[in-house]
Formats: C-alpha cells, structure tokens, sequence
C-alpha cells in the first residue's frame, strides 16, 4: 500500500477548529479578555515573530531540550535494559526511579534552583527528570516483551553481556523504545516550558509567564500555539519518520 | 570418546494447577561423529530434551555431561536450529546468517565468504538482502539452518529443521547434511517426526516414549552412505522404527 | 555555591515587573544604580514573579540582593543560614487594597460570611493581611470549619475569576486593584493602609545577603545611597516614572499597562527607603498566629542590617 | 522460577539512602536551609501525620486522581485504538493530542480556571490532559505493534469492527498498554499534584505548595517523600501485579 | 457447481530495489466438493495464494470469484489454517479454538460442546486450560486445525497444517480428514509438502511451478476411499508428481 497523503484532511480539521473557535469568541459567551479570537492571537503571533523575539525564544528552548532529551534518553535506556534484566535492580533503583517520577516537575523547581541556583543546568534537570520516566518504562516494556525465543537464539549463538544488549536487546526492543523516545521528547518539552515559566529565564516558557503576568490571554494562547506547532513539527519530522523506518523494516506496515 | 552423556534427564512443567511431567528420565550417551535422530510423538518432549542440551532449560533431576563436564549454559559449541525459527526480524537474511560470526568477531569479508556459500546451499542468494517477513516458511527454515551451519560448532541440535520444506529441497539437503557431517564429523543431535529421513541421515535412532517420556529405543544404521529416502534397504529399519511408535500414539490419543 | 567569591565585582539584583518596585526599576532604568557603583561593578538584573524563588535564589546564591515583601523577608531570615538574609532597608509602604466585586454585596465586614475571597499565594504579605483581617473580625476561614473559603492563587488567575464573577472579593497590590478597580469595574472597598497605624506599613523591602554586603561596602554604601536618592527623584517625577515603568513592561514583556492604571496605583502607594520596622514585626506577629512561622517561635533579632549612608555602617533591631 | 523476594535488597537500598543522605548532610556540605537532614523531614512527616493532614491531603488528591485517570485511560485507549486503525484520525485528531500534550500542565492551569472555575473539575481537567497523552500512545504502539498474523486470523473468522477490538486489538496489545497506564498513572498523580499547587485547593500539592510558600524545603521534601511513596504503594499493589499477570500468560516470564 | 475460480491470479513483492513476480497468473478452478491438493516448491507462492482467496491480500491482476462473486474481504465461509499457527497467547487453548464460535454470536455451552469434538480428535483435551506458549509446536499445529474445523465453513484453506506433525499423528489426521470430507462435502485447498499426503486426500493435485509460478499441471485423483499413506495404488500418480516437480526445484537452485 502506497502511503496516502493526508494533507487535505489535515487542513479541513485544523481550518474547522479555527472556524468553531472563531464562531464561540464571536457568540460571546466569555469576554474578550479572557477568551480572545484566533484574529487577536494571529496578531499577536505575527507581532513575536516579526520582532524575532518568538525564534529567539523557540531556539533558546530547544537548545536547553536537546540536552535534557539526551540526559534522559541515554539513562532511560540504561536504565530500562537494567531494570528488564536485573530482578534486584527492577527492586531497588527501579522502584526509586518510579517514585521520583510520580513528583511532577514544578515541585522539582525550588530543589533545582537550591541546588543549581539560576542556571540552564536547572533547568535541564527539570527537563531530565521530567522525561527520563518515559524512556525508562518504555525500555524495560520492549526488553520485556521481547519473544524470548530471541535471547535464546541469540545467546545459543554466543552473544553475552554488552553484545547481547546491543545486537539483541536494543534492535529487539526499538519498536517499544521508539515510544518511549516520542514520549520522552514530548515530555522534555514540557519540562523545558513548564521550568523556563518558573525560572523566568528567557525562552519559550518565560515568553508564555510574561503574557500570564500581564494578564494578556491572547499572548498566552499564541505561545501554547507555538509550542504545539514546535512539538508537531519535530514529531514529524523526526520521530514519525524513525518509527515508519522501524516499523516496516518489523514487517508491521 | 563420549561427546554428550544424558543422565536421567526429568522435567515438569506447570499447566495451570497441575504438573506435567514431560521428560520420565531421559538416558542417552552420544559418540563423537555419531549423527543421532530422535522420533517420537507430538509433545513427547523432543524439543525440551535439545532445549536442556543447548543450555536453554535446566532439568528438575538429571545432568547433561559434554566432554565430562556438565552443561549449565548455553555455548557456541552447541549450537540449535530452532523448530521455530527464532530468527532476527530487524536484520536481513545475510545478516541473520552472519549473527553468530559476528558475535564472535569475525572480520566483515569472512563473514561474508562464510555466509554465501551457505545461502547458495540453502538456495538464498537471492533473497540475501530481504527481511525476514518477507520470506515464506521454507525459506526462513532454511536461513535458520544457514544460520546455524557457519557456526560450524562441535555439536549441532537439529529440531525439525526440514519440516516446512518440500520433498525436493528436501531431497537437496538430505545429501548436503550427509556430505557436510562426512567432512566435519560433527556430532548431531537432529529431531524430527519423519522416519524415512531419520534413516537416511542417522548413524543411530533413538525413539521416544510418550509422556514422561524415556528413550524406548536405539537402533543403529550402519548403511552404506550416500543414502537416499528411496533407499529398499533402509525399509526394513523404518519398519522397525514405526512398530515402535505406533503404540506410543496410541496412548498418547487415549 | 562552588562560585561564591566569583561574584564579587558584581552585583545581582533581583525584584519584580510591579509597580511597588519602581526603585530597582527606575535605579536600573535609568542607570543610577550603575553610576553610584562605578564601571567595575557589574550589575546583573534577575526579574521573579514570587517571593519564595527570590528567597530561594538567595539561598543557593545566585543573587545578592532582592527586593520583595515582608512575608518573604522574615521567612527568608529565619530560614538562611546564620539568619544571614537581612533587611536593608525599605522600598515602599502601602499599596494593597480589598476590591470587591460589583455584584458581591459587600460592604463591611460583617458581609464576609459565605464569601469567596482570593489572595495570592500564601505567606505573602496580602494573604497574612487577609487572614488577619478576617480574624480580627471573628470571621473563619473554611479549612478551619468557618464560613468564609480563601483561595490562594495567583493574580493573572484572580483576574480570570473576578472576571467570570467566580470570586467575591480579592485582596490584591498594586497593579493589580486598580486593574481589578478599573479594568473589571471592581470596587475598592478599602486601602489596606487605613488598617495601620500611622496608615503606614512596609510593602516591599531591600533584604540581602549579609556577608556579602559587609564585605563589598565600598560599592554597597554608594548603591543603597542611590537607592535612597532614586526614591526621591520618583516622588518627584511621577510622570516620567510611569513613562519608565510602562517602558520596561514593554522591553520585557511586549506589553504594557494604561497610563490611568500606572497613575493610580503609584499613587496609591507611598516610594520610601523606610522599612517601617514597627510594621515589620507586627507582621510578623500576625504571620505567626497563622503558623507560618514554624512550629518553635521565632526570633527576629537582628533582621535589620542599618548601614549610615554617609559612611560607616552600624547594626540596630 | 519461582519469583525471588527481593524485599531485603530493598530495605538495604533505601536504608542506604537514609545513611548517605544524613552523612552528607552532617559533613555540611549544603547549610540546612537548602539541604536538610532526614532527622528534619522525618520530625516535618510526623508532624503531618499526627495532625491528620497529611492523610487527608492523600485521600483528596487520589479521590481527583481516580477520576481522572479514569478519564484518561479510557479517552486514551479509545484514542490509541482509533489513532492506530484509521489513518485520517491518526493524522487529524491524533497530530493535535500530540501537540496539546507538548503543553505543560502550567500552562493549562488559566484555561482550566476560565473553562471551570476553581473547582474539583479543574483539577481533575489538568490531570486527565496531563495523562492521557501516555495512555493514547501506548495504546497506539501497541495496537500498531500487533503481529498482523494475529489480526488476518480473527479477520478470517469472522472479527469485524468492535469484536475485533475487544476480542484482538486490546488483548493483543494488552502488554503495551499496561506500560500505558503505568504511565498515565504516573502522570495523572503528578498532573493531580501540580494542578493542586497551582489551584491551592486541598490535596497533597497544596501542603507542597504550602511548604514552597514558606521556603520550608524540609516539609517540602517530606511531602514529595509522601507522593513518591504513594505511588510507589500504587504501583505496585495495582500495577506490578497486573503486569505479572499478563506477562506470565503470553509466557514472557 | 464452480465454488471457487482464480482467474490469471499475478503477485508482485517488494524486495528491497527490486520486484519479485511470485504468482505469473494462477488459474483454477475449483467444484463444490473438490478437495485440492496444492504442491510445489519452497517460495513459489501457495502460501500467497492461499491468502489471496481468504482476502487478506489483494492480487495485482486478476480476481478470485467464490459461488460467482468476485472476492473482495475476508469472510467466514472462507477458512484459513495458517502455516504460522498465528493461535492467541492470551486465549487459553479451548478459547482458542472457540474464538471463531464466539465471533458468531454461538452460546457458551453449546460452543463447548463443539470445541470438546474436536479437541478430543486433536488430542488435545487434557490441555484445553493451557496457554499456546506451554505447548508443543505439533501440539500448536493442532490446535489451529481444531480452530479451523470448528467454524465448519463452505471452504477450507489449509496451509501445510500437517508439517510439525510426527508420522503417526499425522496418519490418524489423515483418517480424519476424509471422514470429515466426505461426512460434509466441504471444499478444501490443501498446502504440503509431501506428496504423498497430497495423493492420499485429494480429489485432485495441483503441481506449482517454480517463480514467477503458474499451475504446471493438475493431477486428477479417483482412487478409492479411505486411502492411506501406504496404499501401492497411489505409488504411480506420485511419481507422476514427483516427475513435474524434479526440474522446478532444480530451476530455483539455479
Ligand atoms: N514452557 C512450557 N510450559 C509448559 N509446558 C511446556 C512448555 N514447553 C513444553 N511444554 C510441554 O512439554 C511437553 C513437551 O513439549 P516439547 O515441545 O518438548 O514436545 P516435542 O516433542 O518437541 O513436540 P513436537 O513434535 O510437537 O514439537 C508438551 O506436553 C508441552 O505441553
Ligand atoms: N510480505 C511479503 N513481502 C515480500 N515478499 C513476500 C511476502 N510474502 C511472500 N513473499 C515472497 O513471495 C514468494 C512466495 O511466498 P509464499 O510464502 O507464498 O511461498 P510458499 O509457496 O508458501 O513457500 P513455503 O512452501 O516455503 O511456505 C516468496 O519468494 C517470498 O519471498
Ligand atoms: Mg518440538
Ligand atoms: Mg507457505
């Protein structure tokens, strides 16, 4: 089956929200203030864009991102493998890591500005943190379910320790860790915006507490827009592409 | 020189509430060279019993001694083709052959040597840079024996391995095994529910009881080789081997 | 904390985008901060939305002095080490008012029973002021089996709320009453002042981290002296400052108020250097009757740090 | 195998923790104020638990929290299934799920406020928003991730439509979907936390944010010790030992 | 009466870069009642036809009619055994062999009832509570052919149901089928490997030819019933077989 292009559904959805959204803010159940119309926010947008500050935002969040993404994505694997094949470490570190997830990641903000003080590093830790959760659960998921007869097969043929992890284990469980990268990086992003709002230290989260500060809701609702689009756009381009890759090398597609 | 002992080899497995016992105290001394193919019937525990040998399954009582010394892992030295097929869904065939080369450290163009010849015997050249779903069922038999074969190991256990293939790829492999295990003398464990190629390939047939199972019987073949499935003189042996098994169906139906 | 003398010929400034800190505002604004220390001193800005993150900037050392209210303050002080944040001096009195909303039928205090009433975030000076209130007029809080239900949220989220009339009342600082006030069409049912003596009360103080002031005073000295004189030019041009005030929302933020809103709530606030100590510790008294004090008293001697800005510094209660 | 206690490794883990902790905070390295000692945060969770209001706050925040993870499980395996079998919902609906969930609960707290007043179903909102994000891609992997033998098979007796998906897609896809709650659990606990700090209204988060308010760290630490140790409990009385059940029947253990 | 007709039936693969032409045009035709036996060698395409006439794959050219109308879907009156199991691990064995019942809507005990059958013919009673993972691969085998049978559709596709079968199990199956076949009149398309198989049910074999494969020849088959594997009648028409399948699998090696 040849891939089916989308595009055309994809513009009438987004077009008819636009529309319903237009239509509620015209009906005027909430005022303006509170509830702006898409024309207000399109202003606002073109506004940040035009000044740069929006892609100076976009670029200082994505490089702070990037590193989180990378902290979490490297301990989560290790970590989920170890979990998945290490009863004992599943009990101990493992149980640790599940309960350190459970905190979100606004309470981890006094700790990283106690222990970091007003840093990047904070924030990445907030980021880290907030992502490594998903990587983790979703590696030891994949290592769990991998058919078992694979491990077999593959130890009978003489691959042990790190070879085992790296041409069994890892290729085994791609499908699983593929989610749990999308998840990571979804949940890095918010950790980037989410700490960036509390730290007040420049990037797209500080651009979204400023409009809060003043009370602008149609800043506001422009931000979130910006950060749903960056999200959707490196979805796309980078994770939907990998999982199509791994997917139909799996024969699942 | 004894190359693999089985001592009273027992196994339960747990069904729900209650136990199976699936192996009854397999006995079992393999020569080095000798090329041993067991028979029995559908779940007497064939499969489990060159599971425990590889190193895959531990036996509640009993011990697998090879070269004297008792198995308690898997090694390269014994090396399974498995009954289903166990292969690597996220490499290609070549790569799939090449696995265990790999992990052994073998430079990329031996690899590469090694593995051609073996997917020219197996008839997969062609096929060398498909993924594994897109072979058909014989076809990923085949690979899975290519696999095992460039492993080149002491002992190999064979389950099955020829089951989806038609009787002329068959035929093909059942004189490239005798040729290979003539040149390598290596020793062979080889299930598998046909009998007729059971005597063709085997210096010696061991015939499983039904659960628990025990070895009920060996019978030796020393024809003359090559041998053929339409060998006459092979007749009388299969004969012998199927008035064995009969009852043990039977049984395992009642 | 690995960086702690790193700093030393800088000075990291932390306050709020209000209008109660137009003194770091217009200090830095037009650089009368940066006159008074010299071109070796480097000062760096940090702008916080809450009291506890300029406490907790403090703490891990990220800043050296902060201007906040005097719930962040005193917590400030009894929590650091060796009560080494103190008080340095004041940076305005006054300046919260109670706004009711138009259809609440709140006239006094005896219509609080039953009411919905919002305050930001707790510790903060307007909450303590709130909860006393309501204390001193017999009236309870919900959490502790009385009638009247406080919110503790924050103000973008008060102003959502008295917008869709979800709230009675707010008792909110400047900006954000005249907003309420004007915007919303809220009325202000009293000035937090009338309630003090002399209507005077400390809203937002200088505090800092004792040692390193005591140890840079040959640019500290100078800074609070212009932090004394920026006060002054302030009350004298009230105008220009609401043109700075509103110049700064815009470069940090994009945005700004209206001149009407800037207008009133300066007004509405008194820009001195006084800490109105007095004002200090029955706040105090009041944030612990509420328990935020900690459960083993507190002990406020030594939270001000008086230095003569004519030179040499001494130390008072 | 019989599953191996591993309690005592725990107890050691944890113990050695406490130890290392109180080591580290003897040699002061950190003053008191950003590093407490677990003598503190010890005397701070007595303190709560003999006033009762730490159980109370445990009974509200899980009282939101079942409601919204309910919510969220099951808009998210809903969700999962449909994104998953039908590509027009996977690239409409589904591209804006993924791009609602790059925005951190924060910034949904004015929203949530505007959309439901400060009530429990504000909270509950955050929370469901903030979880099923994990369920719905769990749930999609999963469902994309079946063998498709499995799917050609009951197709050819005679599934169709809602019977596949009861009596295939959600089975088959059963183990994935676990780690899916397991993560939707995890994230609604903290959507829960964070919703109520920033709402203030009762629950575990408002003692939290209480505690920040106040620059107490020890209570700070002590209630995240409470929320890490609440979801430690959950986990694993609910999701270990539905974990377990399911991998022992597809013979994974 | 024609149940079942592929007319020109074309299979294109994706490999990589290149496209492998699997079916070249099968045509056959197929009467209510017929039981046809297909052969031919590993990789030519039966499995592939097989699921063209279940629905599960669209042919490139051509179309299959059933009772007259074109195929389009999958559909119950059209059965597959599938040569991979494909069995449910979540489903114990008994609900997997019911799952076709249950999707019709049939109530619990009488489901039972049916299953019971055909467990008991399998000889798969005692493991009616066990998960697929605890079993055999023939055990596996089983169980999919009991699923198959259960649903008692119009047509019966089996894909080398009978490959992991031991001889004996394989000789009563053998019994059974033709009680079964000649008890319903079901039609039924049969994949081995083993021609000998072929000749002992079929009313008639088709001979694949190697890729891109056409029907080479089909055999008809009136020899009397019940037949078994030893029956010296059938000896002629399977080297008859044998005979068109010798040079295809030799082509494929080339
Ligand atoms: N993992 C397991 N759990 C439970 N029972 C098992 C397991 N593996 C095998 N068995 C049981 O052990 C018995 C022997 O199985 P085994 O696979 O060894 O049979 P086999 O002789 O290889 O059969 P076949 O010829 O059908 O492959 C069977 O009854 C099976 O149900
Ligand atoms: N999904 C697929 N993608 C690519 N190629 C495929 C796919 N399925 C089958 N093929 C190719 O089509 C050819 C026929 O496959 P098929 O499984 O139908 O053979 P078969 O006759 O059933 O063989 P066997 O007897 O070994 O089961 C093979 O060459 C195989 O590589
Ligand atoms: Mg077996
Ligand atoms: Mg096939």
């Amino acid at each position: 089956m040849l891939a089916k292009n989308f595009i055309p559904h994809r513009i009438i959805f987004y077009v008819g929200i636009v529309v319903v959204w237009q239509i509620i803010s015209m009906a005027g159940v909430w005022p303006d203030n509170i509830f702006p119309s898409p024309y207000e926010v399109t202003e606002d947008l073109v506004y940040g864009a035009s000044d740069g500050s929006l892609f100076y935002g976009i670029a200082t969040s994505m490089w702070r991102l990037s590193i989180g993404l990378t902290i979490a994505i490297t301990g989560g694997v290790v970590l989920g493998i170890f979990m998945a094949r290490v009863e004992a470490i599943n009990q101990t570190v493992g149980s640790l890591v599940l309960g350190l997830q459970s905190i979100p990641s606004i309470a981890w903000v006094p700790l990283a500005i106690l222990w970091f003080g007003l840093t990047d590093g904070g924030i990445i830790f907030v980021t880290a943190i907030g992502a490594i959760f998903a990587v983790t659960i979703n590696t030891y998921t994949g290592v769990k379910n991998i058919d078992p007869h694979f491990i077999e097969a593959a130890r009978n043929m003489g691959a042990k320790g790190s070879q085992l992890i790296t041409a069994v284990l890892i290729p085994a469980a791609f499908p699983y860790m593929i989610s749990g990268f999308k998840q990571g990086w979804a949940f890095a992003w918010r950790g980037v915006i989410g700490a960036e709002l509390l730290f007040s230290f420049l990037g797209l989260g500080f651009l979204l507490n400023a409009g809060r500060s003043l009370n602008d809701v149609s800043q506001v609702i422009a931000i979130m827009l910006v950060i749903m689009a960056t999200g959707l756009v490196i979805d796309s381009v980078v994770f939907k592409r990998l999982e199509n890759k791994v997917m139909s090398r799996w024969g699942l597609r | 020189m004894t190359k693999l002992e089985a001592k009273n080899i027992v196994k339960y497995f747990n069904h729900g509430s209650h136990k199976l016992k699936a192996l009854g105290g397999i006995d079992l001394k393999v020569e080095a060279g000798d090329f041993v193919c067991l028979v029995g019937p559908s779940g007497c525990g064939k499969s489990t019993f060159l599971r425990i040998i590889a190193g895959l399954e531990k036996p509640d009582e009993g011990e697998i001694l090879f070269d004297g010394r008792p198995v308690t892992e898997t090694g390269p030295e014994r090396i399974m083709v498995f009954q289903e097929g166990a292969l690597f869904p996220w490499l290609k065939v070549q790569d799939n052959v090449e696995f265990g080369l790999k992990m052994a450290g073998i430079p990329k163009e031996e690899r590469a040597k090694i593995s051609n010849r073996y997917l020219d015997m197996m008839q997969l050249t062609k096929f060398a840079d498909s993924y594994t779903y897109q072979l058909s069922t014989g076809m990923k038999q085949r690979v899975a024996i290519a696999r095992a074969l460039v492993m080149d190991p002491d002992v190999l256990l064979m389950d099955e391995p020829f089951a989806a293939l038609d009787a002329q790829t068959r035929d093909l492999l059942l004189v490239e095994m005798q040729l290979i295990w003539e040149k390598t003398k290596k020793t062979i464990l080889f299930v598998t529910h046909n009998v007729a190629e059971a005597t063709v390939l085997g210096t010696k047939v061991a015939v499983f009881s039904n659960r628990p199972s025990i070895i009920k019987k060996e019978v030796e073949n020393n024809s003359p080789r090559p041998r053929v499935t339409e060998d006459e003189s092979l007749l009388k042996l299969q004969q012998d081997i199927l008035a064995e098994l009969r009852p043990e169906v039977k049984k395992s139906k009642a | 904390s690995s960086s702690d003398t790193a700093h030393d010929s800088k000075l990291r400034i932390a306050y709020f985008p209000n209008i109660g800190h137009a003194i770091p505002i217009v200090g830095i604004e037009k650089g009368f901060f940066q006159n008074s220390v010299g071109d070796q001193i480097k000062i760096e800005t940090r702008v916080f939305d809450s009291g506890p993150q300029a406490i907790e900037s403090l703490f891990s050392n990220s800043i050296d002095i902060a201007y906040v209210g005097p719930g962040p303050a005193i917590i400030g002080f009894l929590n650091s080490e060796n009560h080494n944040i103190k008080i340095l001096g004041g940076a305005a009195s006054g300046g919260a008012s109670f706004i009711v909303h138009p259809n609440s039928e709140i006239n006094s205090a005896s219509d609080f029973a039953g009411k919905k009433i919002a305050a930001p975030q707790i510790g903060n000076t307007q909450d303590v002021s709130l909860r006393h209130y309501l204390s001193e007029n017999g009236l309870k809080t919900a959490e502790k089996g009385g009638s009247v239900i406080v919110y503790n949220i924050s103000n973008p989220d008060i102003y959502t709320l008295f917008v869709k009339g979800d709230i009675d009342g707010a008792w909110v600082a400047e900006p954000w009453a005249t907003i309420l006030e004007i915007e919303l069409g809220g009325k202000r049912l009293f000035h937090e002042e009338e309630l003090w003596p002399n209507k005077e009360f400390a809203s937002v103080l200088l505090i800092g981290n004792a040692d390193y002031v005591e140890k840079n005073k040959e640019f500290f000295i100078p800074f609070l002296n212009s932090h004394h004189s920026t006060a002054a030019w302030i009350n004298s041009n009230p105008t220009e400052t609401r043109i700075i005030f509103n110049d700064f929302l815009n470069s940090h933020f994009g945005q700004s108020l209206s001149d009407d809103v800037v207008d009133i709530a300066l007004s509405n606030l008194v820009i001195t250097p006084d800490p109105k100590p007095n004002s200090v510790f029955s706040f105090a008294e009041r944030a612990d009757a509420l328990g935020y004090l900690g459960r083993n008293g507190y002990d406020l001697s030594g939270i001000f740090l008086y230095f003569d800005i004519n030179s040499i510094p001494e130390e008072d209660t």
